[in-house]
């Protein structure tokens, strides 16, 4: 290449497949090292991931889509791995999400006490990483079933760290339903094989039909990946899985785990069925589904007294403005507000992501600090963690949706596009949602401003831990502003097609 | 003919899981999952799939049985009665399912393909006789590749859950008789030979690294139940690397692949890469499976602390 | 149909009756030994007679090689099972002795 | 074609039966046992078609996505008995309570 090469250029040189060995690579390299090394191991990778995904991501927002072939068999015959917009966007917040978060479980897990688990975290965590980004490019409907036991395993161990019966039995709990989940979602790759006897998700995507083979395989695999993403009737496990965790895993487990299994969802149906009749009925049902979710699990979050349960109920809600994306999808007949749902949809999922990270690391701050996650504990913390409360009230900026978070930009669009279908049942979400939201965010924030004299926490927070988890929030602010570049990743060079129209 | 042998086959299955469900005893009820498993290999003979039928020999009869057994044993008396009622409110829903997807079975094309084809055209760029090893090997690499990383995250997974770094301490009491012993003595030789025929075999016909492995595993924990430490015996370090192995050597192709080819996962176009990951897939497999199984109780020390 | 293949299936027809006879006795008779006695033996009896059969329509001697000594493996399997099964009914394990699943 | 249907049928009742085991018991290891008899069920379906290609051979990578399923299966139901252990051990029952109250602390 001669020198001074246009710079577009470099993008041709990218390794995406790096994205997968350098975590699997740290986690094997942890499991095997003395424990002194596994922490520096484990930053090492992550900040090799994180620039990994840099470079990656300036790659395709340059160069387009990319394809692979695995083992140099193409399809129908090997495992493909595609790579577009959707998926590196996704991959960019698993990267940053991931790479503060090992930051602060670097100084998370250096008390002496938590030594132990350190020793199980970091090589669970980059295998789940590693499952996290192969799950993001996956192209093979039997790989993603692979792949999701492996998230659902590492997750599963993850969430059991601490040991307490408490988090063994959601940590249970959560892991036979995405066990169960996995299995439905095998007889569904078993039925799409039958009917088309392809298993690569862009070819069955161009012979799907809407049979009964093809509609028994769409609930099926939509029942397993629902479970797994926490929708309204599955959402049960969730917060205890969630809230009892250490605070790096449960912002891995909240900001990063479910949103793999709705990206999949999405896969599953704008690509795999991207052509077959899917009736309007069950796009409208997942919606209301949705919209329970928003109102029920934001109305929880209210009456909950432990910060992280707070948090984690409202994951719940925020999980639920997701699903609003499938009766907007189906049923706007204007190609334009379709995409603008779209984009609203993967905008509160990266915004959510980054936010409820935030939360979930401010909330083990507060837990360092005084002990426990009781909210009445959390009295005179505006006066001594000033950051963590700042760090508070930013990610619930963005989760309450008011400008100029990411979050607002997500409930904008979504509020515009939900206006403009008509469906006027489902602006009940945003608005309804949006207050609710607000209700428990000022919960948490009234009572760290709270002053009482006789309870002065006590413990300090290590300065690391506290800046990578405002870092986070600020990602989620910041994200607002950034938005040209998120819609341009969805719209022009994906091999992504929207039904009804709207392809690149 | 063949159709009667089918539907015994298919009614002695349901029939047999129903009774899983209803049983009472949580022992009968693991009694008749392993019933059922033999069931399903010998389903599996039929439909002409040895290499599941071993599979599941060895794996839902045999070292499901010994899992589901010994947990039984440490979290209940074996005889212990469970209520068990029919619920109508979940059996319709459930009924229902079953015939939606009945329904839908009528549909599956009378002149449906596979890959089977596709498969067998590729099949001499592989240098691989057997379709099964080339696809799990080769084509499906990733798959495989991913399976081995499934195993390895349990074991790390349970690992986590013991809260130890190794598999040392879960000895079993010797058992006095001296059948055991000699059985073991008996068995131990026949069955690592058994694994490797079977690995060697995966080449050009039934069998492969997975069904090696999995026999292997079985004789490992064989040596365990008869009061041996079995893999405890080994240094931790190489306990680890061995575990690692099949999940190892998928990656070093990997890394290696990215040099000389554009496509992840390419290997030279020579038997010997293909053998040396099948070999240390099985190694790691057996090891995995092993380690499972002994990692999964108390340790000894732990156990008076209870 | 040649001499061979009736023999074959006169013994596979027998071994069946073994068997069968050997589940009867599972299912009649009244405490574990005798269910064990009727079991093993009736069984042993029985895959032994279906391997003979069965080495009659054998394609090749390696082929009945096998087939021997699956027979003969079961019947190691068997009997040593049995007599664990004998030996845990005769010498029942103590209460908590089982608690890492050794007793069963 | 008929011998599809049969195995197809068995299979998806398997699944169902699975399912329903898994949904009415209480109990952990009756739990992860249903759990495994859907994955049969699964399994089953996916040979039926491996069977079903009318050529003499059969099609391989059904029962390559199946060999790989059972190992799948096998490390979950490993990894769920021994967390239902551990429960045990910590908490002297083996029973996942649904709906616990979630304000305990």
């Amino acid at each position: 290449m001669p020198v001074g090469a246009p710079p577009e250029r470099y993008g041709n040189i990218t390794v995406p497949e790096l994205l997968i060995l350098i975590p699997f690579t740290g986690a094997i390299l942890c499991f095997l090292f003395p424990e002194v090394l596994r922490r520096l191991t484990g930053l090492l990778s992550a900040a090799l991931i994180f620039s990994n995904s840099a470079i990656l991501t300036r790659s395709i927002f340059q160069d387009g889509a990319r394809r692979l072939h695995l083992g140099g068999w193409t399809e129908p015959l090997g495992i493909g791995m595609s790579i577009d917009g959707l998926s590196i966007l996704f991959i960019l917040l698993t990267a940053v999400v991931g790479l503060l978060v090992s930051i602060y479980s670097a100084s998370f897990f250096s008390a002496a006490q938590e030594q132990v688990l350190a020793r199980h975290f970091w090589p669970l965590w980059l295998f789940l990483w590693g499952a996290l980004n192969s799950l993001f490019f996956v192209s093979d409907i039997f790989n993603a079933y692979v792949v999701m036991e492996l998230v659902g395993i590492s997750a599963a161990a993850l969430a059991a760290l601490s040991g307490t019966s408490a988090s063994l039995t959601a940590a249970l709990r959560y892991f036979l339903l995405t066990m169960a989940g996995s299995m439905a979602f095998l007889l569904g790759v078993g039925f799409i094989y039958a009917r088309t006897g392809l298993l690569d998700m862009y070819l069955v995507g161009t012979v799907a039909d809407g049979g009964p083979l093809m509609a028994m395989a769409l609930g099926l695999m939509t029942v397993a990946l629902i479970m797994k993403t926490a929708l309204f009737p599955f959402h049960f496990w969730l917060p205890p899985a969630h809230g009892e965790a250490p605070a790096p895993v449960s912002a891995i487990l909240s900001g990063l785990v479910i949103k793999g299994s709705f990206y999949l969802l999405l896969r599953i149906w704008f690509t795999v069925f991207q052509n077959s009749t899917v009736t309007t009925h069950a796009a409208a049902l997942i919606g209301l589904l949705g919209l329970i979710a928003v109102i029920w699990g934001s109305y929880q979050a209210i009456i909950q007294t432990r910060l992280k349960l707070i948090i984690a109920y409202s994951s719940i809600g925020q999980v639920g403005y997701l699903f609003l994306l499938f009766p907007l999808i189906f049923m706007t007949p204007d190609p334009a507000w379709k995409t603008e749902a779209w984009t609203a949809c993967i905008f509160q999922a990266i915004s959510h992501g980054l936010a409820k990270a935030a939360l979930f690391l401010a909330a083990g701050n507060l837990i360092q600090a005084s002990g426990t996650d009781d909210l009445r504990s959390m009295r005179n913390i505006a006066d001594k963690l000033p950051m963590t409360t700042f760090t508070l009230a930013l990610a619930g900026v963005s989760l309450m949706g008011l400008p100029p978070s990411g979050g607002f930009v997500a409930k904008w669009m979504l509020l515009q596009s939900i206006l403009a279908s008509g469906q006027w049942w489902l602006a009940a979400a945003p608005i309804l949602g949006g207050l609710l939201t607000a209700a428990y965010v000022f919960k948490i924030l009234s009572q760290s401003f709270v002053s009482d004299d006789k309870k002065s926490c006590c413990g300090n927070v290590s300065f690391v831990m506290e800046k990578s988890a405002l870092l986070l929030a600020l990602f989620s602010i910041l994200i607002g502003f950034r938005a040209n570049e998120v819609i341009f990743l969805l719209s022009e060079p994906v091999f992504f097609i929207i039904p009804g129209g709207q392809s690149p | 003919m063949d159709l009667v042998f089918d539907l015994i086959i298919g009614l002695s299955l349901a029939g047999v899981s129903w009774r899983i469900v209803r049983a009472r005893e949580h022992f009968q009820a693991i009694v008749l999952f392993i019933t059922f498993g033999l069931l399903l290999s010998l389903a599996w003979t039929r439909l002409k799939s040895p290499d599941i039928a071993i599979a599941e020999a060895a794996v839902g009869a045999g070292l499901a049985g010994v899992l589901l057994m010994d947990t039984l044993g440490a979290l209940s008396s074996p005889r212990e009665r469970a209520k068990v009622v029919i619920s109508l409110k979940l059996l319709i829903p459930c009924l229902f399912l079953a015939g939606l997807m009945a329904y839908s079975i009528l549909y599956i094309p009378e002149d449906f393909q596979g890959l089977g084809i596709v498969v067998r055209e590729a099949l001499p760029q592989t240098h691989l006789e057997y379709p099964i090893t080339a696809v799990l090997l080769d084509f499906r690499g990733y798959d495989t590749w991913l399976e081995l990383g499934v195993l390895l995250v349990a074991v790390l997974g349970v690992l986590c859950i013991r809260r130890t770094d190794n598999i040392k301490g879960t000895m079993l009491p010797a058992p006095a008789e001296p059948v055991g012993s000699w059985i073991v003595k008996l068995l131990l030789p026949l069955m690592v030979l058994i694994g490797g025929y079977l690995l060697w075999l995966g080449a050009f016909a039934p069998g492969g690294a997975f069904q090696g492995g999995v026999v292997l595993a079985s004789a490992g924990v064989m040596l365990w139940q008869s009061g041996h430490p079995s893999l405890g015996l080994m240094p931790r370090l190489w306990w680890k690397i061995l575990l690692c192995s099949g999940f190892l050597s998928f990656l070093i192709l990997a890394f290696s692949s990215l040099f000389y080819t554009d496509q992840l996962l390419t290997h030279p176009a020579t038997k010997t890469w293909i053998l040396g990951v099948e070999y240390a897939a099985t190694l790691s497999i057996a090891l995995c499976l092993i380690s499972l199984v002994l990692g999964s109780p108390a340790r000894n020390h732990e156990n008076k602390g209870v | 149909m040649k001499i061979y293949e009736i023999l074959s299936v006169f013994f596979c027809l027998s071994g069946g009756i073994f068997f069968l006879a050997g589940t009867l006795g599972l299912i009649r008779f009244p405490d574990t030994y005798s269910r064990l006695h009727a079991l093993t033996k009736a069984d042993n009896l029985g895959l032994g007679f279906i391997v003979l059969g069965l080495i009659f329509v054998a394609g090749s001697i390696p082929e009945s090689i096998k087939l021997v000594l699956t027979w003969l493996l079961a019947m190691i399997g068997s009997s040593s099972a049995c007599y664990f099964i004998g030996n845990h009914m005769y010498h029942p394990p103590k209460a908590g002795e089982n608690e890492d699943g050794s007793g069963i | 074609m008929t011998t599809v249907i049969i195995y197809a049928l068995t299979a998806t009742t398997l699944f169902s039966v699975g399912l329903y085991g898994f949904a009415i018991h209480p109990d952990l290891i009756r739990k992860i046992v249903s759990l495994n008899i859907m994955a049969g069920g699964a399994f089953l379906f996916l040979i039926s078609l491996a069977y079903h290609t009318g050529s003499p051979e059969v099609d391989p990578v059904p029962q390559a996505m199946v060999l790989t399923g059972i190992v799948v299966t096998i490390s979950a139901t490993a990894f769920a008995l021994c967390l239902a252990r551990r429960i045990k051990e910590k908490t002297g029952q083996c029973l996942l309570e649904h709906r616990r109250k979630d304000t305990e602390t």
